[in-house]
């Protein structure tokens, strides 16, 4: 008996979440691996052909439940832009605040998972009690802890509530100082490093080869993030640094992220103050009332039911926590949407799990694959 | 004369033979002689260290799961009994309740035997490891090899086990323990021969009368180190629990056990945790004893050894738990390179200390070395 | 790069495999071409600094089915889509693996919801359904239906 | 209590014991010599003495004693199996943290089915993980339990119609407490696991 071929999945610790990993091991050496997935197809892009253009948000917060609200956003962009509508700038500054929400939200979430994978135990209790402080404030603005149906084609259900932003600003100033508490948990252990240094290593030239995105590309020294690159909400409007590094390795990926936090809350900083002093509407006038939005102007529900919505194609792309995702929307004219098709970061990046767990330890396993962050939600949609 | 756990014991005894041998007519008093009343008590004795022993190894769970709480920010048990101290009682009833699933392919008798061995190998170590004056000085010379020989039992066991399992994942976390446990042992060992050669015995009881005021740990603190960091990877705990590594291995080599099976393994963990501590406090922190400058009133209540003895495993334990939450896990290979490379050499040169400070005699910090006949 | 001027350069290099460049918000245009063609398109997009491919998808138009290919541009900070008309009785387009290996997964998954055949794909195999699993969801003629009553089990006492 | 005491060969029958199991030989054929009676007797005694004793145990003894604390430790350290689903697993992760902290329930998430006696349905079940979340659940020991957490693992959710998912994941395995909510908040997987414990208190098997 030298090879033997082991399913990780899709009950295993490692996982966190519904997939198979089958690793085929020489001792303790993997040898192949070939990740089996779809245990969480729920087939969200075919009900979406049955839904009305708000009612696919419902869905979205569902599609992948770590970040729901960056998948919300990149649907309604793809979604506004295929019905050609466009939110009111409030709207643009309060979604781009709750994407970094959900950004911090979701790093958390991967930071608490990560370390245990390491065997770390208590920073996994640490993560989850900060993350639930982001989760409050959104609960305090949308009613929800994990699916929010907040954005409406045209803009966001509700404005904040009153002293959101003080509130806001606390939760901002706490997370600073645990972020020095985690590095120290992390950096600072001999064999933290021990295990992490050199692990799961992935070239940028790999990366671009298999469409490896997010924090996993730009840990091998490419800076690319949608958010400069390719600039939507108000983002184009904001000062923050890409952060990156160059190993490659699941160290790397570690820094980056912790990096891509602090730009969270810098960026979430700017917004807040920038939402003291500008008042304004929440939701683009003229929306069709099929729609479904609260907002609709009174006595002109019937807008556009009258004619035919003119036909469009909407294509989003952002910079979602665990990569780049895309939307691609066709309109067709009617009620609900044509055809949805989403693109998810996470399935690419597993895509190419042979690559970056061909040569190590089984012990790696959990490591590696708790570096890449894995939202299987949205990986099998 | 203080009052010890065996003097206790030994009253009982002669308390019931007495009032058995004068109901008894004439012919029958004999057995109130002292041959059957030592017979008694060594065997009440036995019983108390068997149930006190356990009421400890559980109450030690307790203790780790409030403090691991504690770490993390949060409360651990808190429904069942005060604090949740019940908590570990009602795991352990319901999981003598529940089924033992057999799987088909796996082997009856190692299936059986291997978590019932490994139990029944910790808890032999209860009689052996001494926790207060008069424990069995003079008995067993060679008490600390005994204890040792045993402790390292384990291994066996838990391959045993994982084997008969017929489990990918048991087979790995036992090829694992098996790795690192022989590994271990040999910084382990060595680092006992430090202390015994201070101490010029083999005898627990003699190694702890000779510390009262001249802890081991002090001067043999490389040693102590030594045998602290092997004793967590013989023990299994974080950062060295690589043959039950949750994240990659299930539950590592009872993932095929459940019921009171289970139960076994998760005791002789605690009882091997506590066995574990009970060294480092024998050899290295002065036993049952207190230095003299301490007040005798606090030294010298019935069953004083044992109360200091416990406080101090437990504060011993503390600092595993300790561990346990800030440490992350190392891979098999780091452990094992540590293990050779790191851990015998460091060994080796607290021996070579242990026989400056034995040729030193007197040392300007600690104080002289009690017992060499100096 | 406009689309006009862009259509003039890939014209130069494909000639007939492309059909149109349309005008794309957010992107540098659309790229409609023959499927027949679609290796040398694959490859010239690549070599014009596309070598990032995101997203395979496919679109059931009853009639006919369409494959877009979103490529991305590093160089140009710039997206582009590849799109092309396959008929429904032959939904035969040549797999894009051997250019942009992250199109494996992608169009497994296209050809499981779409039946779309990959000419040359190196696994197409089921992905996110069972192995054998005998129809396309994301056909227009799929429809979804209130599930059949099943029975509910019961803990046998 | 009188079943407890040893019946005499020609006495009442024993409690619970059936008409054809004690019927003496005595009584059906007189024409038996008299030490092949006394054989007789003495081997029905045996039985008679078991079924007397078991049912003791069985009627006074188990509902009395042993039950009730059996039920007492089960109910209170329910061990769920560690397995996310979807959303519900997360907001399930979150009922371990230090917020809620699940444990002072006496709940400890145990990665294998063998130590597990509670399965927590955290989320949608598809047709294909269906098979092996059966497993799943035969794989747990005896006594078990099963919680449907969220509307999907209730009845399918907003998915219901979609064409690969198990719509509630009560066709699968039977389910003992349903939680609403998409997903649940911590306190409802709290209180549906509280409720869970009011089920076994009273549960007589």
């Amino acid at each position: 008996m030298s090879e033997m071929w082991i399913n990780m999945g899709p009950q295993h610790p490692m996982t966190h979440g519904l997939w198979n990993l089958r690793v085929k091991i020489d001792g303790e050496l993997i040898v192949d691996a070939d990740p089996e997935m779809g245990y969480l197809h729920r087939g969200i892009e075919k009900i979406s052909e049955d839904r009305h253009y708000n009612e696919v948000v419902t869905l979205m917060d569902r599609c992948c439940y770590v970040a729901g609200m960056s998948w919300e956003h990149l649907y309604i962009l793809a979604s506004e832009q295929a019905l050609s509508i466009a939110p009111p700038e409030r709207a643009e500054y309060i979604r781009t605040m709750a994407d970094e929400f959900q950004r911090l939200g979701s790093h958390l979430m991967w930071y608490a998972a990560f370390v245990q994978d390491l065997g770390l135990m208590s920073p996994f209790l640490y993560g989850m009690r900060d993350r639930d402080l982001i989760l409050d404030l959104f609960q305090s603005f949308t009613g929800a802890r994990m699916t929010y149906e907040y954005m409406r084609v045209g803009g966001v259900r509700n404005d904040l509530p009153p002293g959101f932003t003080d509130r806001a600003r606390k939760v901002m100033d706490w997370l600073v100082d645990r972020f020095r508490e985690y590095d120290a948990l992390c950096l600072g252990s001999d064999i933290f490093r021990k295990r992490c240094d050199g692990l799961g290593v992935l070239s940028q030239a790999q990366c671009v080869e298999l469409g490896v995105t997010g924090p996993m590309l730009r840990s091998a020294g490419s800076s690319r993030d949608l958010r400069k690159d390719r600039p939507y909400s108000a983002y184009d409007r904001l000062e923050f640094d890409v952060a990156r590094a160059d190993a490659g390795d699941v160290t790397a990926r570690y820094l980056v992220r912790m990096e891509e936090m602090r730009q969270s809350v810098r960026i979430v900083r700017q917004i807040l103050d920038w939402l003291d002093t500008h008042p304004g509407p929440v939701m683009a006038e003229r929306v069709p009332r099929w729609l479904g939005a609260p907002y609709a102007p009174i006595g002109r529900e019937d807008y556009l039911l009258k004619r035919r919505y003119p036909k469009g194609v909407g294509f989003s792309a952002i910079e979602e926590p665990h990569g780049e995702a895309q939307a691609y929307v066709v309109n067709e004219g009617g009620e609900h949407p044509y055809r949805v098709k989403f693109r998810s970061p996470v399935f690419a990046n597993l895509s190419a799990a042979k690559h970056y767990l061909v040569g190590y330890h089984v012990a790696d396993i959990p490591p590696i694959m708790g570096s890449v962050d894995i939202c299987v939600g949205e990986c099998d949609r | 004369m203080t009052v010890t756990l065996y003097s206790v014991a030994q009253s009982i005894a002669q308390a019931i033979l007495g009032a058995i041998a004068s109901v008894l007519p004439p012919a029958g008093r004999g057995v109130a002689s002292a041959p059957v009343v030592t017979g008694l008590a060594v065997l009440l004795f036995a019983a108390i260290l068997l149930v006190a022993s356990m009421l400890n190894t559980i109450v030690l769970i307790w203790f780790e799961r409030k403090l691991l709480g504690r770490f993390m920010d949060r409360r651990g048990a808190m429904h069942v009994g005060f604090a949740g101290i019940l908590q570990n009682f009602a795991d352990g009833l319901k999981l003598a309740r529940k089924d033992t699933v057999r799987p088909r392919e796996a082997d009856t008798l190692g299936f059986w035997t291997g978590p019932t061995a490994y139990l029944v190998t910790s808890l032999i170590l209860f009689g052996i490891l001494p926790v207060s004056s008069g424990w069995n000085s003079g008995v067993l010379p060679l008490s600390l090899l005994l204890a040792l020989a045993i402790f390292s039992f384990a291994p066996l066991f838990i391959f045993v086990s994982a084997w008969s399992s017929n489990n990918k994942y048991s087979l790995m976390g036992g090829m694992r323990s098996a790795a690192q446990m022989i590994a271990y042992e040999v910084p382990l060992l060595l680092s006992v021969v430090a202390v015994v050669l201070v101490s010029g015995s083999f005898d627990l009881t003699t190694i702890v009368e000779q510390q009262q005021n001249y802890w081991y740990g002090g001067p043999l603190l490389l040693a102590l180190i030594v045998f602290v960091a092997a004793m967590l990877a013989e023990m299994e705990r974080i950062p060295f629990d690589l043959p039950e590594a949750e994240a990659e291995l299930v539950e590592g080599w009872n993932t095929e056990y459940g019921g009171m099976l289970f139960a076994f393994f998760m005791l002789s963990d605690y009882v091997r945790a506590l066995v574990g501590s009970y060294l480092v406090v024998l050899l290295f922190l002065g036993g049952w004893t207190m230095p003299t400058w301490v007040p005798s009133t606090l030294t010298s209540f019935p069953l004083a050894g044992i109360v200091w003895f416990m406080i101090k495993t437990y504060i011993v334990f503390g600092v595993f738990v300790w561990v346990r939450a800030a440490l992350p896990r190392v891979r098999t290979d780091q452990l094992l390179r540590v293990g050779w490379n790191r851990m015998i050499p460091l060994a080796l040169l607290s021996v070579v200390l242990a026989a400056g400070v034995v040729y030193a005699k007197c040392l300007p910090v600690f104080g002289c070395v009690p017992g060499l006949g100096g | 790069m406009e689309p006009g001027e862009w259509e003039r350069t890939l014209r130069a290099s494909l000639g007939e495999a492309v059909v149109a460049v349309e005008p794309f918000a957010g992107t540098r245009g659309r790229v409609r071409f023959r499927a027949g063609r679609a290796l040398d398109v694959f490859r010239t997009v690549h070599g014009a600094g596309f070598t990032h491919l995101s997203m395979v998808g496919a679109i059931d138009w009853v009639d006919h089915r369409e494959v877009f290919y979103v490529v991305w541009s590093d160089a140009a900070k710039e997206y582009a889509i590849l799109s092309t008309d396959v008929p429904a009785d032959q939904p035969r387009v040549a797999s894009a693996t051997s250019v942009w290996p992250s199109a494996n997964w992608h169009e497994r998954e296209a050809w499981e919801m779409v039946d779309i055949q990959f000419e040359g794909h190196p696994d197409l195999r089921h992905l996110l359904m069972p192995d054998g699993y005998a129809f396309h969801p994301l056909l227009r003629s799929f429809k979804l239906h209130e599930p059949e009553e099943l029975e509910v089990k019961v803990r046998h006492v | 209590m009188s079943a407890s005491t040893p019946p005499s060969p020609t006495a009442a029958p024993a409690a619970g014991a059936t008409a054809s199991e004690i019927e003496l030989p005595v009584i059906q054929a007189p024409a038996v010599p008299f030490v092949e009676i006394e054989a007789l007797r003495s081997r029905e005694f045996i039985p008679a003495a078991k079924e007397a004793l078991t049912s003791m145990i069985q009627e006074q003894g188990q509902a009395k004693l042993i039950r009730p604390v059996f039920n007492w430790a089960g109910r209170n350290s329910l061990f769920p199996l560690h397995w996310g689903l979807a959303c519900c697993a997360i907001e399930f992760a979150a009922a371990f943290g230090a917020r809620w902290d699940a444990e002072r329930f006496g709940v400890v998430p145990r990665s294998s089915p063998r130590q597990c006696d509670l399965l927590i349905v955290n989320g949608t079940v598809t047709w294909k993980v269906a098979h092996k979340l059966i497993t799943l659940y035969e794989q747990m020991p005896e006594p078990k339990w099963v919680i449907a957490m969220g509307n999907c693992a209730t009845g399918g959710g907003p998915f219901r119609t979609a064409y690969s998912v198990v719509p509630g994941v009560d066709k699968l395995v039977p389910v003992d407490v349903y939680i609403a909510g998409c997903p649940p908040r911590p306190e409802a997987m709290l209180d549906g696991i509280l409720r869970l414990e009011d089920l076994i208190r009273t549960r007589k098997e």
